[in-house]
């Protein structure tokens, strides 16, 4: 157990590490117009599918090589930490704010409402999430905002799931009576009192989501449904470069790299998170 | 105890009605296949009359219904686009995503159960802060990703294992792999919780007080308790994994249920979706309950969560 | 570009190593397919990895010779008695698999059998203008047509023969799984997404099959049927990418077989919606597509430039219509005229299609001035918007057509037509050329009325050819094959040296 | 002056299988202004139910409870919630009274903040008045429950409950979770309070020397019944009901004389299932002194001398013993 008081200098040393890594990841993201050599969307049809370190005739230098139509692939590896990054971040806060209210308010008021959404997230959770997912995604089309909603919609459920028994444990416990005592209404108890109680489970849930997320992102656009042609994602270049694996490696490697790196940073912050927050659950 | 199972059994069968409803309306909303079915110069005409003829005039509700009722008759209905009864492609199906998913179980149990005691065995010390970063690299690879990755290296470059394809055991490796390292971290966790809370216990202070050597009690006495509820995680995983074949069936071409329901979702042969989705649910669900009666009968303690 | 890293020289070394020796009789060829066959019913699918299966199970009434000639095959003659009756000879010699004759009974049901809307047949609307068909010898089958109809016979290059006894003693559901027909080659093994075992009909009247087994592998990935064509697990490579056809030219051991083919890629430019309802937008777009670099770099010289929406494969097809110059300059000063510099046009595209000339036109069509968002959805999608309201069709979309038939009518009357689903486009001159050109028998006529329907299109611009496509196999050296123009996968026109 | 008055009481909970738990059967009794009476019983006797009944936190089967005259049983929410602003509870398990995400500040300025009685600067104040009144001090308003001992988060729970200057305060165990060098200070501190607040007290316990030490007057309770009640002298000088005695003879005397002289009287049995109490007096099956007329009459809580006992024989208690 810890306090909210205790603030980021109070966490331990491998957390900070692991969220300054995560932040130089945002950082690229957010600076991508900076620091990226070309414009990633700009091709040069002669110059496709050249390896790393390529120097055209003019003289410029592409560093990891360009993709299957003349692009400079740093830059779209660059590019592509934005779409991996904010769709991760606002899928996981729409699937957040969506599931955590539901699960909260079943939890707390139980009765047939709170059967119907439990049986609800029953069958959302027991149907493959890719498969929801690309269905969903053949429904509301692909696309940055669409990919967003589809993620959110068919993520939900494990918040509201893990916001539901959080919630029955906590409402049994004496100082919610002490609160209702104390005179406090229903929306102050769930507030004050449930909310920061189920908190520290649920971070550590979208800690692993946002992993899930960004492998997801990554994998629908790879199956050519996420983030729409030219713009860049990790997953469309790994998709285009698909095709060339056994002559451009690079087109599959850097991103992927990028990728692994990436979701292996926000598991092991989740993991620490859960050891921190809670040591005895360590490892659940 | 039978009323709270068949509460249970009861809730599962309205959680497996969710999902077909569910999957019923999201496929229908996403268009139906007749486009797909028709030669491209085929007319309006020609193509109004064979949406007729497959029903997919009528209201979505009527169709709904129908389809409803064939269920209850047991009767999956006929692939839009293979001509045969769903029933038998599927069942032509399952064989493989079960040796997959056998496969991928072998691959987590050898690797992450042997992972995860050495990591409650060896706690806080190096050991262990070099196991975590590996077992957390299983899941964190993408699937697709590294299944390329193990096609190019042993299929392309070695020409070790075959490149794809279902047949023999060789093809077998490396999809079970691809699809076991997220089930290899997730028994290394939970290996490694089981043993520490088996570690804990006063039986093993007691049993070597007694004189027994450490190794012989955790063999004897620490491995075998801390097996019972990774039992019944394994039976959680098998709907995981079952779940997670989708994508390594794709990459690998293996000719499981998952590749199924991808080529079905892009042929929008309706029954056929439905039908993988049922099964794999219909997994899901019993695994989960299943796991849930063994965790009671080992601990009677545990009282079946309505 | 041929730097090369030792990854690549191990790539290529492989297949030297582990190339199996071999016999000089070749007793299975191994195909690798992109996807399994959805039915062996050959009156069920209209998709080409069946028929590239079942053709070899099956005989067609007639079919097409190397030089894309309609030629008897079961049929040994035909005549025209008027514009709307044909009667067909039969061959006498053909046996079916199991041993029974192919007679005028069988070719009658099958006929009957596939234009029966309660059959469900995809294939319908190819046959549609049949009226009725009827017995009228011992080895005569006579045809009644609804209205007459120039592309019949090339339409009945489709049409293949299934034993009626036998499909009516069995259903249709077991005859899809166990189809029995007269063609060179039988059904032995069917696993479903994996593999397609066909053995030789020794007993085939048109001469002894090439090869004693012939495996059809369903094999979904691009990398993995080149990387099984290099490793010796394939001998041929149905679908092969441009890009992985010039990677194998240096390959001693495996060799490109291409043609080009009646497929026609194009654009197409919505003329009902949008800032391309503006004919100048339209012409500049058209102006603004440098069709070379595309044929060059992306497709690796793999296809040819077409002046029109139409490949020389088919009947119809004009040289003497020009295509609008590759000229950005003009594309501008257009789009300046029109008031449509920084225009924004939706491109709508699926999986299906190729990404990098998708991207490439964007590229192309940004240089002069528009604005191109690329909205990729999956086919099931695209077709459904496409083929809906103009305002959903997207101003611009990627098309790789073919009918199977050879024909101009296939093509230009389903994509312009103003009665086609497809068309986003209204011309009654142009529909009045097509619908002239469609039931005139009088070749001459046909092709005039086509050279007038070209012009206007180019005038129009409704959409604009871009090339004409390859197929392209990757198979290894022994194999000596000619691919034709309409994709037929005839393993009985294959020797193995 | 009667502050609570709780007549026939009925609390019966629902059970899945089998007839209802009778947790609480037909209770009664009064509490004046600025009284402390105890209610002592074995656990699972429904005390503590009683204590919640009295509350509001669970709704009684039958009977009355009224707070100077207001009548709780069957009030909603809103009533419930007035009434309260007169009376709090102190729990058992401090750890658990204390939400570990909320600061102890906070968690007593909350019945302030709730009712809108005070804010900010205010609240502070009246925070660090309420840590000074029991015994704590205005620098721990800040820290988080799991940074104080057991017996300092007690008293954050006692400040909690006094924070509205209650006229009742329910106290259910309150010294049953600390450690024994923690407990005669925390009672010293209710003795305190009650002086300087001027509160009546619902004293709940187990422990029969607690509420010795608590209480003005005493109730006793057996299988959700009262069985005796009387002035706290009264009582352990002269007990009356069997089951009283029992009570007082587990109970060590710190002089060993006073032990010898004391009357021996063990409980035997188990203490029968509340949701099947036995016929009649529902303590015939452990009471040494039962006669058929206990097994088929239970007996009715009537004055005797200076206390209300429920027993036949309670005449003859003291002469057999």
């Amino acid at each position: 157990m810890s306090g909210a008081t205790g603030g980021v200098l109070r966490l331990p040393r491998s957390i900070r590490a692991l969220a300054a890594i995560l932040g130089a990841y945002a950082a690229v993201a957010i600076l991508a117009p900076w620091l990226a050599p070309h414009n990633p969307l700009h091709q040069v049809l002669l110059l496709r599918l050249r390896p790393p370190l390529y120097r055209s005739p003019s003289g410029t230098i592409y560093w990891l090589g360009t993709d299957d139509v003349g692009r400079d692939l740093l830059s779209r590896v660059i590019f592509g930490a934005r779409a991996s990054l904010s769709v991760a971040i606002l899928s996981v806060s729409v699937s957040l704010l969506a599931g955590t209210p539901l699960g909260l308010l079943a939890g707390w008021f139980r009765g047939w409402p709170a059967m119907i959404i439990m049986r609800i997230v029953d069958s959302m959770l027991s149907i493959p999430a890719i498969l929801l997912a690309v269905l969903t995604v053949a429904v509301l089309g692909p696309g940055f905002f669409d990919l967003i909603l589809v993620l959110g919609l068919t993520r939900w459920p494990r918040y509201t799931r893990l916001a539901y028994a959080q919630t029955l444990q906590i409402a049994t416990r004496p100082f919610i009576r002490a609160a209702e005592l104390a005179g406090a209404r229903t929306g102050r108890i769930l507030r004050r009192h449930v909310l920061p109680n189920i908190a520290g489970p649920l971070l550590v849930l979208a800690t692993t989501e946002f992993g899930l997320m960004i492998l997801f992102e990554a994998g629908l656009s790879f199956l050519g449904l996420g983030i729409q042609p030219p713009y860049p994602s990790w997953g469309s270049i790994m998709s285009d470069g698909r095709q060339y694996v056994g002559r451009a490696w690079w087109m599959t490697v850097f991103p992927g790299v990028c990728l692994f790196g990436l979701v292996l940073t926000v598991n092991l912050l989740g993991d620490r998170l859960r050891d921190h927050l809670d040591p005895r659950s360590a490892y659940r | 105890m039978l009323r709270l199972v068949a509460l249970r059994i009861g809730q599962a069968a309205v959680s497996i009605w969710g999902v077909l409803t569910i999957i019923f309306f999201i496929l229908h909303l996403s268009g139906d296949p007749t486009l797909l079915l028709v030669p491209p110069d085929a007319s309006r005409h020609q193509i109004a009359l064979l949406r007729h003829e497959l029903g997919f005039d009528r209201p979505l509700l009527v169709q709904y219904l129908a389809y409803l009722g064939r269920l209850l008759r047991l009767d999956l209905g006929q692939s839009l686009v293979q001509r045969l009864p769903v029933a038998r492609i599927l069942a032509s199906r399952i064989p493989y995503t079960v040796e997959l998913t056998f496969g991928a179980l072998v691959v987590a149990t050898a690797i992450g159960l042997p992972t995860g005691a050495a990591m409650a065995l060896w706690r806080g010390r190096w050991v262990e802060r070099v196991l975590v970063p590996i077992v957390l690299a299983g899941q964190s690879l993408p699937t697709f990703w590294s299944g390329i990755l193990l096609i190019l290296l042993f299929g392309v470059v070695l020409g070790w294992l075959p490149t794809s394809g279902a047949q023999g055991f060789s093809a077998l490796i490396m999809p079970s792999v691809a699809l076991g390292a997220l089930t290899m971290a997730t028994f290394a966790r939970m290996m490694r919780i089981a043993m520490l809370d088996e570690l804990s216990r006063d039986y093993v202070t007691a049993a070597r007080a007694r004189g027994l050597s450490f190794v012989a009690v955790v063999l004897r006495h620490v491995l075998r308790n801390a097996a019972i509820p990774i039992i019944t995680i394994a039976a959680l995983e098998i709907g995981n994994l079952m779940a997670g074949a989708v994508i390594v069936e794709t990459v690998f071409a293996w000719p499981g249920i998952g590749q199924l329901a991808m080529q079905s979702i892009a042929d929008r042969d309706f029954l056929v979706v439905q039908a993988v989705v049922l099964f794999v649910s219909v997994v899901y669900v019993l695994s989960s309950l299943l796991a849930d009666l063994a965790y009671a009968v080992i601990d009677p303690r545990i009282r079946l969560t309505p | 570009m041929r730097r090369r890293l030792p990854l690549l020289v191990a790539l290529l070394t492989v297949p030297l190593l582990t190339q199996p020796a071999r016999a000089a009789g070749k007793t299975t060829l191994t195909v690798d397919l992109a996807n399994d066959a959805a039915t062996l019913d050959p009156q069920l699918q209209w998709d080409t990895d069946s028929y590239t299966v079942y053709r070899n199970i099956f005989d067609n009434l007639v079919t097409r010779d190397v030089t894309g000639k309609i030629v008897p095959q079961v049929a040994a003659a035909w005549h025209y008695v008027n514009p709307t009756t044909i009667v067909f000879t039969l061959r006498r010699d053909i046996r079916f698999q199991n041993g029974t004759s192919l007679t005028a009974a069988d070719v009658v049901f099958s006929i009957r059998r596939i234009t029966n809307p309660s059959f469900r047949s995809p294939q319908l609307s190819q046959f549609d203008t049949i009226r009725s068909v009827d017995i009228t010898g011992p080895d005569q089958v006579t045809l009644h047509l609804k209205t007459p109809y120039a592309p019949l016979l090339a339409q009945l290059v489709k049409l293949s023969i299934v034993p009626k006894a036998y499909v009516e003693k069995v259903g249709n559901t077991q005859f899809n799984e166990h189809p029995i027909g007269s063609g060179p080659y039988r059904l032995e093994k069917w696993q479903h997404g994996v593999e397609i075992v066909l053995a030789a009909n020794g007993a085939y009247w048109g001469g002894k099959p090439p090869f004693p087994a012939v495996i059809f592998r369903d094999v979904p990935s691009d990398a993995t049927r080149l990387a099984d064509l290099r490793t010796g697990r394939a001998d041929i490579d149905h679908q092969m990418t441009p890009d992985d056809a010039k990677a194998i030219a240096r390959d001693p051991a495996l060799k490109v077989l291409s043609t080009p083919t009646e497929r026609v890629g194009y654009l197409f430019i919505n003329a009902a919606y949008g800032p391309t309802k503006n004919v100048l937008v339209r012409r500049a777009i058209a102006m603004a597509i440098d069709r070379n670099a595309i044929i060059q770099a992306l497709l690796q010289g793999y296809a040819k430039p077409v002046n029109i929406l139409l490949t020389p494969a088919s009947f119809g097809y004009v040289s003497d219509v020009p295509a609008w110059p590759f000229d950005p300059k003009a594309a501008r000063a257009l789009l300046e005229k029109a008031h449509a510099v920084g225009a924004h046009l939706t491109f709508l595209t699926s999986p299906s299609y190729n990404r990098q000339i998708t991207e490439a036109i964007q590229q192309m069509l940004d240089n002069v001035g528009l604005k191109v968002a690329i909205d990729q959805v999956d086919q099931p999608t695209f077709l459904r918007r496409r083929e809906g309201p103009a305002a959903h069709a997207g101003n611009l979309a990627q098309g790789l057509w073919s009918c199977a038939c050879q024909d101009a009518d296939g093509t230009i009357w389903p994509l312009f037509h103003s009665g086609s689903i497809w068309s986003k486009y209204s011309n009654p001159a142009f529909d009045k050329l097509v619908d002239a050109a469609r039931t005139s028998l009088d070749p001459k006529q046909r092709l005039a009325d086509y050279h007038a329907a070209f012009e206007i299109l180019h005038r129009d611009v409704p959409g604009i050819g871009l090339y004409q496509a390859y197929a392209i196999y990757g198979a290894r050296k022994q194999l000596q094959w000619m691919p034709t123009p309409n994709e037929a996968f005839f393993v009985m026109s294959m020797r193995w040296k | 002056m009667t502050l609570l008055a709780v007549t026939d009481l009925t609390v019966h909970f629902p059970s899945r299988r089998g007839p209802p738990v009778r947790a609480v059967d037909g209770v009664s009794f009064t509490i004046a202004a600025h009284e402390t009476l105890g209610l002592v019983g074995e656990s699972g006797c429904g005390k503590t139910t009683v204590a919640n009944a009295v509350l509001g936190l669970v709704q009684p089967t039958a009977g009355s409870i009224r707070l100077n005259g207001e009548e709780l049983a069957g009030a909603n929410r809103a009533r419930l919630r007035t009434l309260r602003r007169r009376m709090q509870m102190v729990f058992q398990d401090p750890a658990g009274a204390l939400n570990p995400r909320l600061t102890i500040g906070g968690a007593i300025a909350e019945p302030l903040v709730t009712r809108g009685l005070a804010r900010g600067a205010t609240a502070r104040a009246r925070v660090a008045e309420l840590l000074n009144a029991v015994g704590l001090r205005p620098d721990h308003a800040p820290l988080f429950p799991h940074q104080l001992s057991g017996g300092q988060r007690q008293r954050a729970v006692i400040a909690r409950a006094i924070a509205l200057t209650p006229a009742l305060l329910v106290c259910d165990e309150p010294t049953s979770a600390l450690d024994v060098s923690v407990r005669a200070q925390i009672l010293n501190l209710f003795l305190d309070l009650q002086r300087t607040q001027g509160m009546a007290l619902l004293f709940v316990s187990h422990d029969i020397t607690v509420v010795r030490h608590v209480s003005d007057r005493v109730a006793v309770m057996y299988l959700g019944r009262l069985v005796e009640v009387a002035a706290r002298d009264t009582l352990f000088a002269a007990p009356r009901h069997p089951y009283t005695r029992a009570l007082l003879a587990a109970v060590p005397e710190p002089d060993p004389a006073a032990q010898r002289g004391r009357p021996r009287l063990r409980l035997a049995g188990e203490i029968p299932s509340p949701a099947a109490p036995p016929p009649g007096c529902t303590f015939h099956t452990r009471c040494p002194l039962a006669i058929p007329r206990c097994r088929a009459e239970p007996p009715a809580l009537r004055a005797l001398g200076g206390t209300f006992v429920a027993c036949h024989r309670a005449e003859e208690g003291q002469k057999d013993a």
